[in-house]
């Protein structure tokens, strides 16, 4: 099904940022330096802004145009091959290129296109501004755009072949930009750590692609969504093979037990970690299991259930673990990246319960929960992306204060050195060396500010919908399937936690007092960075309206028009929330209000509140919670010494020991087997070659002392011979 | 003594007048009825096979005679003249590939050849200068042709380069000729004829251990082949009597390939089995053996590493290129088709031997210390799917084979290529050496790491079509096996970043310099490495994406293989 | 007149015995008699089987083969001579150079 | 036979000493006339004889003060090469046309003679060995004849110049005798003037410890070997009353105990000639001894001499008739040839794997070659006795492989030992080491080096490729035989000499080994010292190497012309 119009087009929304990757790379190669290439380019960051602009552009229209409607277009045949049937008979097989686009594309299109060009002018701000990048920007931006095309490319891609390829290109560039900072070797590491560990994932989705290619013949959605080619195949096959798929959306998303990668890669520089790490690459996981969603609804009624389980409570033991971990760690984009691991946990349990729903036939319930886990992938891409953009503010205005401060020092002691030793141990990452900044980078603190109370989920701001409708779900599929209630206790325990870690991080930031010298220093400087910020600040407080359109509707039913009457559906949501007919629902709503907006950020404030210097004050709109903690900690008196000093205190700050096993396994396991794989090869199986070798060598001597030089020797040899051949003449005759 | 005197003649003459006499004689040898015959121009026996052979031997002969200091001097316009020539054959082949100027009709059946040329060659035996093209052959022989200059260009200032290139082109055109060739001995002929200019690579150009390398190489695929010709010569005598042109005057039967299938399609049609079970396991055996050595499939491994190791950056881009397309050429080529009964039979161990050779290549990769070796093994490794993919007896498995053939075959030249411009700029091949190459060398870096992960199989590069083909047929065959590969690409994928992050990241602000450079600053790669880099680099991204240029050829041939050899033969 | 069996059987008892001081000597000109003795061993048989036979050309295999052996002594003991040149000794044993 | 009886089947007899006679063999007695002239000429000089009692001087020109021109040192040498040229190409003239006319000679009732393809194809390739033996040693004076360094002019002024050539022309004609030959006894009697010249060839370099030491070994033990065989003869003679080939054929008999003695002790007789182990043991010292071009001459010429004695004896004497009455038991020499070709082969082969003298080492592949066609001839025996169904035509091409084999073998062995005999002419060839960096030193002749050596080790599309491929080939085709026709075969139906195929490949395997190292010693190894300078010119030797090297390639590309040679020589052995 090939229409024209503007999905004709739609192919080079991921084209343009491809094609802007050789350019701005052979570009920064030729003219790294030139004050043109430095001041008007910004090294490349202008084209790339550019090339994501037009993106973004193109892809409002290609929304714009296909809100409510789906649209598929081939763009070229990829390869055509040929497969022998059971019965002998061979039948072209086609592997084909395109463009499908309906709701799920049409959501997570506008999350990457947007959040793409809003990171991209963070990082003008951010990256440009920094020596340490001098002469190497433009590989960020080549980078950055091949990235974004990947992301673009995925959510477009007509089959989960295309997926699975623009899935792989963006874990390339996750790679590459990870290890940006190549002369660290904690960026080394971590680039391969997230490389292989997502590898492991793929290895899984493509046994899983393959087998799904075995019982279709194809994996192109227009295909494999079709009721009826579902309706043949069998579904135990169906539900591993999408099993596998899921593992690797395990890894991608970084969800247990493939999550050790997502805390490293914030090696990587700032906006990438706002791009990649939070905003877009990591929903690639959750977009493929939504991509699911029709062989649920298509299978037997409850054949697949099983993998909806699997999904939901892989999702909930990560959205604890990874919250329990946030706990104790002390690196606010580590904080961050425990957090998206979190967040993503709860869409993935979202999803399971969509999953289980469709499977079950519980059509309405099903739409939901899927749109309630979207709502929420769009509302954290939103808001961690916000996040993560603040903490590179404050990170990067950190390690401005801390030029600025050890210069001055330099300066005044010895004014003759002036080599750049300031690499010192000075942390600017970590939570320990601010407090206080509230109001130095009012509106960083502001992004942060709001950015925290979305994850949180306090109530009418971004997340709080869609956190709601997971929970909620959580508990529907619970009330029918028992085993539910795991995931579903997990992710209400984990909404408390959440409000814990969150207002922890912003509370030891912004509030108190400067914890050092560099703190005080701290001041927001250049114009790019403020302006996502707000942006997105504004994304996130208008979640109201959007959930006014109610998430649900992203879904499913295209016509019933909720956009010409929001308010009414702002009425429906909060009644629904609030005042939900079913007591059990409503009673959950209070609770999961109650953990998280009272008491985890309680005991946050309790821990790490208190007041500003005395001469500063933040915004208005920050400062009665600067103070609340400040009284709330005077007047706790909370003592969580021993809690600190506890065995679980110190497994969570080594991260579960995940790490250590993995690393053990691989080094004491794997290379040490590789190693003796390597030493057998080079001596036995290359040995019996020596030997060969040797031995005949061996038998050549032995051989040539029968030629001993004497005359007689030889003539007794002749005798010999002819009494051999007389018994071989004899034997025969 | 004065009257010997006037009989010295120089070096020089002999070698004219004898040059002469062997280029007359070959040129009788091979055309002797060129005159004759359709007026088709033969596009493959001399512009493709001849032309390379007799240009290098001719610029080798030329060189031999110059003094050692002469030698630098005359190795800039044997380059270029090298270079020139071996572009004639690359111009020719793509234009064949795209039916430009020459019109060829690549819609071919099954025992049908493009091109087809032949001269009567041994008339006593039955052996004819018999060459054409298929949708099997000719991506080989366009990649051969793309390879030679990359190669050349690539290499541009190895050392003694009068000799070193015409080698190069030579073994261009021995491996052309493997692969035009449609008569049995012809085949072989070629076939062998590639080691010696390879050997030679190796023995002159070669690192420390050449020489035992250079020998070991020769003498291992040589014992081989030479059983692959016992069968050989066993299955031309267990074929019918005939007489005409192409049979032996002496012995009445023929080399010829086409004779052979038909034949051989004929006696397999419908329940028939060619042969007979018994025999057809014996042949196809033996002829697997040859080109299991030299694929190579574990164990017969162990000649590559060192080879690989010891050969200069030139030799080793040709050798995993397409030298050891050769041994999956083959077997795709004869046993597969001629017995597709004992396929059938050996299927399983086939099946074996390959998931051996990609685990255990794997494996023994990681646990590498040599940049090179590691990268040698990884080609033991890949070419593990080949046989995968004919033993999961599916088309889309053998076109993974085939695409599998053409991809490495244009990415291992880039690994070799990578790991060349390492030696050559760092001194060193141990992996973690040194550390921080991407400070000193970037465009080594990029290239490096574009090629490990285009051979790790990362999508959008030629490398991952074939994978995701396989994987594909594989899971239909084996089902649950398929662990094993998945096992291979997450340990492919280690191998490769382990070794990156040892050389290209790490190493702080100031880097960490190999010893081996004792102190000196290295430099990034020449302009010619770049060149010929970037150019495999853009067809690697080519093929990647547009797979469809390469591939349809081979899924139409694959289709043919299986209508006519398997369904026909009733399988 | 003797039976040809006799001599033939005589015949074989010299070159046995021939073949046996071949192998069993050392000095070079012994060797050489008794390569003779195994020709003379060969003409006698010659002889004995032309005359069994009754066909003349036996008798002319024992003339050539009695010129064969002229010359092969005369060959031999030159080779013997320049032996001796060099080596200073007809030892067989004792001239062993080349080997292996 | 009386000629008039040969007459009248077909064959064109004449009578030794006839007008006919001289005609038929012109080739040889031009050698004859070349071997007289080689004796005076050198001798010619202005020596006068006085008429006795008078004072009359008569010019006698034989002795005194030699002539300038006739005495010059390199006369000898270029008659003799003339002489064999000329041979060459009356013998050419003769087989030009493709078809070789069959000449039988005979005396009285007995056939001495005859002249056909097969006699033919061996004259030309003796004399092609001789040849280029002659050619080589044409400006250089074998090696190791001067202890001291003596300037080139005394070197040509030695006498011994002659001497040689003399001794190489009689080695041509005892080889030709021996090709020619219809009966046992002549063609041993030419066996006797070729061997008992090749002696003294052997020990040519008198004065050295090693040229005296190798002619003594090769002769005692060739006099012991050609001993045996001529009692083999004898028996022979004793059980069946005549050594004439034909009459032999028709009266042997596989039962016959004495005959199945005579055939052991004449095998072993020529199984010296050939080299073949156990009887090889001279070989590797006569060759390391000798001087090269002769070690040439006798590792190709020599060899099929003997190879000439074996067929007429395995394939015409003792072959059964096709009427296949005698099959079973007489498949007498069948496992014997089988055993020996396949120890011969490997003992060869595993000698010269750690051989660091290169002529022992070639010494040692001339050994395996011998193998090689002992297989072969075995593949002939099975075509017999094997109860393979399968025309003459089989058993005639494996012979015709044979020949092609011996033939080429001319052109790569006899090459590569004209290349050690260059080094020798700059002192000794007879370490490894000698041929280090000789690649470099001359490239043309490390090239020309380097190909025998693929040529040997049979490395397509070279001649000794070609030449193994066809022995293979003819092996291969007996075992196979004509089971095709069922369409359909078990691998059991196969004869076992196809494992005797596969024992040849596998040493040949084997065998790259030892030729390749040839290689990297000449392409990669330093030049020793004193040894730096390229090599000594030397146009005929050089002339004599490029022929080689160009027909090693010729008949490896081109092979046809001769493989059809080979196929008629092979056809007009007696079959049937």
């Amino acid at each position: 099904m090939s229409e024209s119009g503007i999905i004709d087009y739609a192919v080079l929304i991921p084209l343009l940022p491809m094609l802007a990757f050789p350019v701005i790379l052979f570009l920064g190669r030729i003219f790294n330096g030139t004050p043109t290439w430095v001041k008007n380019l910004k090294e490349g960051g202008i084209i790339a802004l550019t090339v994501m602009g037009a993106s973004l552009l193109l892809a409002l229209a290609v929304i714009k145009e296909h809100m409510n409607s789906i649209g598929a277009t081939n763009v070229f045949t990829w390869f055509e091959t040929h497969w022998w049937e059971v019965d002998g008979a061979l039948t072209d097989r086609v592997f084909g290129v395109g463009i499908y686009i309906d709701h799920l594309t049409v959501m997570l299109l506008f999350v990457a296109a947007f959040l793409c060009f809003l990171i991209n002018i963070f990082s003008i701000g951010y990256m440009n501004t920094d020596p340490i990048n001098d002469n190497r920007n433009h590989r960020f931006y080549a980078e950055f755009v091949l990235f974004c095309s990947g992301m673009l490319g995925m959510v477009l891609a007509d089959s989960f072949l295309w997926l699975f390829i623009f899935w792989e290109l963006m874990g390339l560039c996750s790679y590459l930009l990870i290890g940006f900072y190549y002369e660290r070797p904690s960026a080394a590491y971590a680039a391969k750590k997230a490389f292989l560990t997502t590898r492991v994932g793929d290895v899984f989705l493509v046994i899983g692609l393959a087998m799904l290619w075995n019982m279709f013949g194809s994996l192109d959605y227009a295909v494999v969504f079709d009721p009826v080619e579902i309706a043949k195949v069998s579904s135990s096959e169906l539900q591993i093979a999408l099993g596998m798929m899921f593992i690797g959306a395990v890894g991608k998303s970084a969800q247990f037990p493939l999550h050790v990668w997502l805390p490293d890669a914030m090696e990587g520089p700032t906006p990438v970690s706002a791009l990649i790490h939070a905003a877009t690459m990591v929903n690639a996981g959750l977009y493929l299991v939504a991509r699911m969603f029709p062989f649920f609804q298509a299978a037997d009624i409850g054949s697949l259930s099983t993998l909806a389980i699997i999904i939901a409570c892989i999702g909930g033991i990560t959205a604890v673990m990874a919250a329990l971990i946030a706990f104790v760690q002390m690196d606010l984009k580590k904080v961050l990246a425990y957090s998206t691991m979190s967040q993503l946990a709860y869409i993935f349990t979202g999803l399971g319960c969509a999953l289980w729903f469709a499977n079950n036939g519980y059509e309405e319930l099903a739409t939901f929960a899927l749109g309630a886990s979207l709502f929420h992938l769009f509302n954290h891409a939103m808001a961690k992306g916000m996040l993560f953009m603040a903490s590179g503010s404050v990170i990067h205005e950190m390690h401005h204060a801390h030029h600025e401060v050890a210069h001055h020092e330099h300066d005044d002691d010895h004014h003759d050195d002036h080599h750049d030793d300031h690499h010192d141990d000075f942390d600017a990452q970590s939570m320990a060396n601010m407090g206080g900044l509230a109001n130095k980078m009012p509106i960083t603190a502001t992004a942060m500010f709001v950015g925290s109370m979305s994850i949180i989920g306090i109530p009418f701001i971004g997340g709080f919908w869609s956190k709601e409708g997971i929970i909620a779900s959580a508990w529907k599929v619970a009330l029918k399937e028992p085993v539910f209630l795991f995931p579903a206790m997990l992710v209400l325990i984990g909404a408390g936690m959440t409000g814990f870690y969150m207002s922890r991080m912003w509370f030891m930031t912004f509030a108190g007092k400067p914890k050092t010298d560099v703190a005080k220093h701290v001041h927001e400087q250049t114009p790019w960075i403020p302006i996502p910020l707000v942006v997105l600040t504004f994304m996130t407080l208008s979640a109201f309206i959007l959930a006014g359109m109610h998430a649900g509707a992203w879904l499913g039913d295209y016509q019933s028009g909720h956009y010409s009457n929001f308010f009414s559906g702002v009425g429906e949501e909060l009644q629904y929330v609030f005042l939900n007919d079913d007591p059990f629902l409503m009673v959950l709503t209070y609770v999961t209000i109650g953990l998280s907006f009272i008491l985890g950020p309680s005991f946050a404030m309790a821990l790490y509140g208190g007041s500003l210097d005395d001469d500063d004050e933040a915004k208005p709109w920050m400062q009665w919670a600067i103070d609340l903690s400040a009284r709330v900690n005077k007047n706790s008196n909370f003592d969580n010494s021993a809690w600190a000093n506890s065995s679980l205190a110190y497994s969570l700050e080594k991260r579960l020991h995940f790490d250590d096993w993995y690393d053990a396994a691989m080094l004491k396991i794997v290379v040490g087997f590789a190693y003796i794989s390597a030493k057998f090869d080079k001596n036995v199986i290359d040995g019996v070659i020596k030997t060969i070798e040797s031995t005949s060598q061996a038998a050549s001597a032995k051989l040539r002392t029968l030629t001993t030089g004497s005359a007689r020797d030889y003539i007794m040899m002749t005798a010999l011979g002819t009494l051999a051949i007389f018994l071989l003449l004899w034997g025969v005759a | 003594m004065s009257g010997t005197q006037a009989l010295d003649i120089k070096n020089k003459e002999f070698m004219l007048v004898g040059g002469l006499l062997l280029i007359v004689a070959a040129l009788m040898a091979f055309f002797p009825y060129m005159s004759s015959g359709d007026s088709e121009v033969d596009w493959i026996s001399l512009p493709l096979v001849g032309f390379p052979i007799i240009v290098s031997c001719i610029l080798l002969a030329f060189a031999s005679q110059e003094s050692r200091s002469r030698k630098e001097v005359i190795a800039v316009p044997i380059r270029l003249f090298t270079l020139a020539a071996s572009l004639i054959p690359l111009a020719i082949s793509t234009s064949l590939f795209f039916d430009w100027l020459i019109a060829v009709d690549w819609n071919l059946g099954y025992n049908e050849y493009a091109l087809e040329k032949e001269y009567i060659w041994i008339e006593t035996i039955g052996v004819s200068w018999h060459v054409g093209m298929d949708g099997l052959s000719f991506p080989m022989v366009w990649l051969t042709t793309f390879l030679i200059p990359v190669t050349i260009v690539t290499t541009w200032n190895e050392k003694d380069g009068a000799t070193y290139h015409p080698l190069l082109l030579m073994m261009g055109g021995a491996l052309i000729g493997v692969f035009v060739a449609l008569d049995l001995f012809l085949f072989y002929v070629f076939w062998e004829l590639t080691l010696i200019p390879m050997f030679f690579l190796i023995l002159k150009w070669g690192g420390k251990d050449r020489r035992y390398a250079s020998q070991k190489f020769f003498i291992y695929t040589f014992a081989a082949s030479v059983i692959m010709l016992l069968g050989l010569i066993t299955l031309y005598f267990l074929q019918p009597e005939g007489s005409g042109p192409r049979y032996g005057t002496v012995t009445n039967r023929t080399f010829d390939m086409r004779v052979l299938f038909t034949n051989a399609l004929a006696a397999n049609e419908g329940d028939g089995v060619f042969l007979g079970k018994d025999m057809q396991n014996i042949l196809f055996a033996m002829l697997m053996l040859g080109f299991l050595v030299k694929l190579p499939a574990v164990p017969f491994h162990t000649w590559l590493p060192d080879a690989h190791v010891q050969a200069p950056t030139g030799g080793s881009m040709l050798l995993a290129g397409v030298m050891l397309k050769m041994g999956a050429y083959g077997m795709l080529r004869l046993p597969v088709a001629l017995f597709p009964d004992a396929l059938i039979f050996y299927q399983d161990i086939i099946m074996a031997i390959g998931l051996i050779s990609l685990v255990w290549g794997a494996i023994v990769c990681l646990g590498q210390t040599n940049l090179k070796r590691m990268v040698a093994y990884s080609s033991v490794s890949h070419m593990g799917i080949i046989l995968l993919g004919i033993a999961s007896m599916q088309p889309i498995g053998y076109a993974a084979a085939l695409f599998m053939m053409f991809a490495h075959g244009i990415i291992s030249p880039m690994l070799f290529a990578v790991c060349g411009a390492f030696k050559h700029h760092y001194h060193s091949m141990e992996i973690g050496a040194m550390r921080g190459m991407a400070k000193w060398s970037p465009y080594l870096a990029v290239y490096m790491m574009f090629a490990w992960m285009a051979s790790l199989g990362l999508p959008l590069l030629a490398g991952f079509v074939a994978e995701l083909m396989l994987m594909i047929a594989y899971w239909h065959t084996y089902g649950w096996w398929i662990l094993l590969p998945g096992f291979v690409l997450a340990i492919t994928a280690a191998y490769y970043l382990w070794s990156m992050q040892r050389t290209i990241f790490e190493g702080g602000d100031e880097g960490q310099p190999p010893e081996s450079l004792n102190g000196e600053t290295p430099p990034d790669i020449t302009t010619s490495e770049n060149i010929g880099m970037i150019i495999l680099a853009f067809f690697t991204i080519l093929f990647g994406i547009f797979p469809f240029i390469a591939l349809d050829m081979m899924g139409q041939w694959t289709h043919e293989l299986f209508l006519t050899v398997f369904e026909g033969g009733g399988i | 007149m003797i039976d040809p069996a006799w001599v033939s059987g005589l015949a074989a008892i010299l070159f046995i015995i021939g073949l046996w001081g071949a192998l069993s000597r050392k000095n070079a000109i012994v060797v050489l008699m008794c390569i003779e003795l195994m020709l003379n061993a060969v003409n006698l048989q010659f002889v004995a089987a032309a005359t069994h036979w009754g066909d003349v050309n036996g008798w002319v295999y024992a003339v050539f083969a009695i010129a064969i052996a002229a010359a092969e002594v005369a060959i031999g003991l030159a080779i013997f001579l320049s032996m001796y040149n060099q080596h200073e000794t007809i030892s067989l044993d004792e001239v062993n150079l080349l080997k292996n | 036979m009386k000629p008039e009886e040969c007459n009248e089947i077909g064959m064109n007899c004449t009578e030794a000493f006839s007008t006919e006679f001289w005609t038929a063999i012109s080739p040889e007695l031009v050698m004859v006339i070349g071997l007289v002239a080689l004796f005076i000429i050198p001798n010619l000089g202005n020596s006068k004889f006085r008429i006795p009692l008078t004072k009359l001087k008569i010019p006698w020109f034989l002795g005194g003060k030699r002539f300038a021109i006739t005495g010059s040192p390199a006369i000898p040498g270029m008659l003799a090469t003339a002489t064999i040229f000329a041979t060459l190409g009356m013998m050419a003239i003769d087989i030009i046309d493709g078809s070789v006319k069959t000449t039988t000679i005979t005396s009285g009732d007995s056939i001495l003679f005859k002249i056909d393809a097969f006699s033919r194809f061996f004259e030309i390739l003796f004399l092609v060995a001789v040849l280029l033996a002659s050619m080589a040693t044409l400006d250089r004076i074998p090696a190791h004849t001067f202890k001291g360094k003596k300037s080139m002019d005394e070197m040509y002024d030695n006498r011994r110049q002659a001497d040689l050539y003399i001794l190489l022309l009689t080695t041509a004609i005892g080889m030709c005798l021996v090709a020619l030959a219809q009966d046992l006894f002549v063609l041993f009697v030419g066996l006797e003037l070729a061997s008992l010249s090749t002696y003294i060839l052997v020990a040519f370099h008198k004065e050295s410890k090693s040229g005296a030491e190798s002619g003594v070994k090769y002769f005692i033990v060739g006099s012991v070997a050609s001993g045996i065989g001529l009692y083999g003869l004898s028996l022979m003679y004793l059980e069946f009353g005549t050594l004439q080939l034909s009459a032999l054929r028709d009266a042997w008999s596989g039962t016959s105990t004495l005959g199945i003695i005579a055939l052991g002790l004449v095998l072993v007789g020529f199984g010296f000639k050939v080299s073949a182990a156990p009887f090889h043991f001279a070989a590797p010292d006569a060759y390391a001894g000798a001087n090269s071009p002769v070690a040439g001459v006798l590792a190709t010429a020599s060899k099929a001499m003997g190879m000439i004695g074996l067929i007429r004896v395995l394939v015409v004497i003792t072959l059964p008739d096709s009427s296949g009455t005698l099959s079973e038991e007489s498949a007498i020499w069948l496992y014997a040839i089988a055993t020996l070709s396949v120890i011969t082969m490997t003992w060869g082969n595993i000698a010269a794997l750690g051989s660091t003298n290169p002529k022992r080492m070639l010494a040692y592949s001339s050994v395996a070659h011998a193998g090689y066609m002992l297989a072969a001839l075995s593949a002939v025996g099975a075509w017999r006795w094997g109860e393979i169904d399968a025309p003459v035509d089989y058993a005639q091409a494996i012979v015709a492989a044979v020949l092609f084999h011996l033939f080429v073998l001319v052109a790569f062995k006899l090459g590569a030992f004209l290349v050690l005999g260059m080094l020798e002419m700059e002192g000794g060839a007879s370490r490894l080491s000698a041929l280090s960096g000789l690649a470099r030193r001359d490239p043309l002749i490390g090239t020309a080096m380097f190909i025998f050596m693929l040529a040997l080790a049979g490395v397509p599309p070279l001649a000794g490729f070609m030449s193994k491929f066809l022995v293979i080939a003819g092996i291969v085709s007996t075992s196979v035989g004509t089971v095709w026709v069922d369409g359909s075969v078990s691998f059991s139906d196969l004869h076992w000499v196809w494992w005797l195929a596969l024992a040849m490949f596998l040493n040949s395997a084997i065998s790259v080994f030892y030729y390749l190292r040839i290689g990297v010693v000449m392409f990669l190894d330093i030049p020793e010292e004193g040894r730096r300078k390229p090599l000594p010119y030397g146009a005929s030797i050089r002339m004599a190497i490029w022929i080689c090297l160009v027909a090693t390639v010729i008949l490896g590309l081109s092979s046809d012309t001769l493989i059809d040679m080979c196929y008629r020589a092979a056809e007009s052995l007696d079959w049937d």
